[in-house]
């Protein structure tokens, strides 16, 4: 059985995925923000994941370091309500990964919770509004549920990938109640929404990283 | 997109260029591209006045910028809060060792940009206070007053705070008139209109051809109701309507009233609104000490009309009657006010 | 028709009711009711400035009356001339026996209706000099100079023309201080979209979608050439590719630049194109004094923009400078100049 | 034979004729404008003519006064174009009927000579141009030749009657070169110019009623 924990020094290529991974979904998040909002999400997310890449180049930098630079550079530069949304999410879980040599488990489970506390101690969004929180609440429930049941890391990771894609496919039946979209009452309904599908990409990534890492 | 521009994901810089030289003898550029001030600022011994926002509500915010005014802005992408860094580096450019009055206006995005800024102005001992402005009746019900969102009303709040400041207030005294001005706001709007965001390239939204939006927000939030397009008398009475119980205003209060276009509504059409709610004020027994008619608060080529009313005290009344100079609202005083 | 009105018939009406509310301050009613003036006028000394025109240009014509500005405005319908005994009535009112200036702009009822009113001045002994203003280079070649419309070069005449009066100038030296600032001037405009007189409650004309019209006239009159929209950089190359040779201006001289919405275009948009002017003036060797943007001379709801230029010499230049307090064109200066 | 004049102290009924035949057309005249200018053409004329109607009202006026007051009417109360251009037409025939006891033939002539070239000195207009003067020119051409070639009053009316109604239909087939509609170019081609329509009432009016009057 191989060790349940990764290396923070070895951590930062979970940061240089979320850039990929953001880049090279930033035509469809914007689409998918045109539906019903104003198509400029895949353009705002990687604006501020590009800006954090220039950043880290040439820095020796671990997780914690790129953790808290992603979020810096979405909090200071990006503006609107996704920077600092998604900033606290990585600053918040920078700070929990802090000096530890690893990361086990435990560890990313406090990370998840402290990012989404984060989160939720500057939007008001609640599960249900049609928000990045529909992927990411479940999500992270479905980590802490995992680890308190006994399963290892990646079985945890597993979990939430499936919570957080299933939180994000149910936003397609939610009407909006926060943000641009909600103007459109009734008639937001039927499509994803952007900030959920993001979420889901990134929590997902981070899921994959980790577990390659293992 | 019938638009004067060049490429859409770039307006607010070009437009911000085209502003600063136009306007060189009263704003500066500052080393933040999305930051700019009075050029005279810090003012000595003055408050420093702060605002920002999202952009395409000319001349908001950057407009109101100026003497006796706004000392400096933080600048967002169209209708998307400004970084927490602009709004930190705006507190630094006008910080005289006075402290920072950051006016704005209750929208998820600057709230929490705002946020962040002050916790790093904390870090260098930059003491900056905060007024969130909520004018905006049809946002929410009144007895939530929290969440309505701040509109036409926030430029009140600047000109009172701006010439309080010019005045030599401290920085809780400038707090305390920026909050009595909004507390004695209310405002509302109608569109008749969608707009459209340049980089998105279509209408934001619809509104049908003989309907209008009435309570309609900054950014095209949903108003109170949809309903046929009325007169301008009916426009006028259905706001006050709206306003009036809600501070509620009652014979014999003194009021300024502002009547501002949404973007692409022309502007005689705004006098003919506003000799209406003159005429219903009068009615009610409501003075009007000074009245405001013209493109105060926009929405990119939205077509429509916002209707504020502030209720004036003596205090008040004096700092709307001191003199301003700034792109937006310009005016002569018997006052200097500085 | 998606406006702020009442009865379409009487938006001139109910739209100047509503001014007189709103800046009485600055402007008073007279007997007539299609003549407004200057709250002070006459001015005991100074000669008389007036000038008058068809409605919907807002802020023009009556935005222009003010302390070193217009002393009073003849007020048509909509798009048409005002009577002659408007333009008669405003002589009366703004004449301290020193002589009226009646500055306006070359279109053909307002030729005839202010001929006509000198003839009746005349009758009472009143002096009135008229400076036709005629800056709108596509409206006719320049070997028929005399035929070209006035646009918001008349601003700039007004501005330079209320200054040299303020300093207590006679009629003859503010009548030539008037022509030599049209003279010097130059405007185009670009229309976007069309316009729709509230009586008619039709568009007047059609521009398609992606096309623009070169050199469309203050009531949408025909320009030169429908093109393909262009960005704003190359339409602001495009204005003063048409504007800078016909003067012309050249390396060395110095300006005064205005760039006016043409009712419905967001002021966004103004400076976006106002900064490539600029660019392409310096790259020229022209040097802006000052400049203006914004809305002040409208087309109803016109998408569309006009550019004017005006050579300086040291008099044009200290006049422009001079303090002015009009609805539409109001700014500090050193000098008082009254 | 009848005598060939008309007092001048009963010659109001002619201006009073006008109003009416104004009046009357206030629709049409404003639809013929809609087609090519802004519809208001009718409203314009019949709010002028409407106006002098109420200043006569119980004046005891010969045709001089009732043709001076329609023209001061509308020369200083309506504006635009048309205020000025009809205003000094029948201010200059009222100039010459003057004190006339008796209105003949001559003096007729010579009202519509003076009428036109009071036009002519305000309004740049040329015929072609798709205006007014596209009836009332070749109208005055026509009364002055029947005039010259020795017919009496009648039939000078009636040549006049003729010519006008000839000159306003020939206005279909012209561009507009002058005022709102010169905007249109060749689209301006294809219906009736609206102040020649309103010329061409006005003189084929004025002919109806001397000729009762003779
Ligand atoms: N207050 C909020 N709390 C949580 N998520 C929000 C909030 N406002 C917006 N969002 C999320 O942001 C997404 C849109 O982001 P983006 O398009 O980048 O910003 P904008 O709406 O300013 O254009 C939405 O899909 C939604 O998930
Ligand atoms: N300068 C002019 N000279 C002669 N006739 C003119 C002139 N300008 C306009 N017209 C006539 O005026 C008519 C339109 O009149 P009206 O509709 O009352 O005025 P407006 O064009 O201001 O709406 C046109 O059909 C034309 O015959
Ligand atoms: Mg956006
Ligand atoms: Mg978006
Ligand atoms: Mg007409
Ligand atoms: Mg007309």
């Amino acid at each position: 059985m191989p060790v349940d924990e990764f290396k923070n020094s070895e951590g930062a290529i979970l940061v240089f995925n979320l850039i990929k991974i953001i880049q090279n979904h930033k035509v469809v998040l914007s689409e998918i923000d045109g539906a019903i909002g104003d198509g400029d999400h895949g353009i705002n997310m990687s604006k501020g994941f590009s800006a954090c890449r220039d950043r880290l180049e040439g820095k020796d930098a671990d997780l914690t370091l790129a953790l808290k630079t992603l979020g810096r550079v979405l909090l200071m530069e990006i503006g609107g309500s996704m920077g600092p949304i998604y900033g606290s999410f990585f600053i918040e879980m920078s700070k929990v990964s802090g000096h530890e040599t690893d990361i086990n488990q435990k560890t990313f489970g406090h990370m998840l919770s402290a990012g989404l506390a984060g989160i939720q101690k500057i939007s008001e969004a609640k599960v249900g509004d049609k928000t990045l929180l529909d992927a990411l609440v479940p999500a992270v429930d479905a980590f802490l549920a995992a680890d308190a049941q006994g399963k290892n890391f990646s079985e945890a990771l597993s979990d939430m990938k499936t919570a957080s894609a299933r939180g994000k496919d149910a936003t397609v039946d939610m009407i909006s109640r926060i943000g641009r979209s909600s103007r459109l009452g009734e008639r937001s309904r039927g499509t994803l929404d952007a900030g959920a599908t993001s979420c889901d990409l990134i929590l997902s990534s981070m899921a994959d990283t980790i577990t390659a890492l293992l | 997109m019938q638009r004067i521009i060049n490429n859409p994901e770039r307006v607010v810089e070009d437009m911000l260029k085209g502003f600063v030289k136009t306007h060189s003898d009263l704003v500066s550029e500052t080393d933040n591209p999305r930051v700019f001030k009075y050029k005279n600022a810090p003012v000595k011994g003055k408050v420093g006045i702060v605002t920002g926002g999202g952009s395409g509500h000319k001349p908001a915010f950057i407009g109101y910028v100026g003497r006796n005014m706004v000392d400096a802005v933080a600048v967002g992408e169209v209708f998307s809060s400004p970084t927490a860094i602009a709004f930190y580096d705006a507190f630094r450019e006008v910080d005289s060792g006075n402290g920072v009055a950051c006016l704005y206006g209750n929208y998820s995005g600057d709230n929490m940009n705002v946020k962040m800024a002050i916790e790093l102005a904390d870090e260098d001992g930059i003491k900056v206070r905060t007024v969130v402005a909520n004018d905006d009746v049809a946002s929410a019900p009144k007895s939530e007053m929290g969440k309505r969102r701040g509109v036409a009303g926030e430029i009140f709040m600047w000109k009172v705070a701006g010439a309080k400041a010019a005045q030599g207030a401290s920085l809780d005294e400038v707090i305390t008139v920026a909050q009595k001005a909004i507390d004695c706001s209310r405002s509302v709007g109608i569109g008749l209109s969608s707009c459209t965001i340049p980089a998105v390239g279509k209408p934001n939204f619809l509104i049908a051809a003989g309907k209008m939006e009435v309570g309609i927000g900054h950014h095209g939030e949903p108003g109170i109701e949809v309903r046929d397009l009325g007169t301008a008398d009916e426009m006028a009475k259905l706001m006050l309507d709206i306003i009036l119980p809600d501070y509620p205003f009652t014979r014999g209060d003194d009021v300024v009233v502002l009547v501002s276009g949404l973007g692409a509504t022309p502007v005689m059409e705004l006098y003919i609104l506003f000799d209406e709610v003159s005429d219903i004020l009068a009615e009610e027994g409501i003075k009007i000490h000074r009245s405001y008619v013209g493109n105060y608060f926009t929405s990119l080529d939205m077509a429509g009309v916002t209707l504020t009313l502030m209720k004036l005290d003596d205090e008040l009344r004096e700092l709307m009657d001191c003199e301003a100079d700034s792109v937006g609202l310009r005016q002569f005083g018997s006052d200097a006010c500085g």
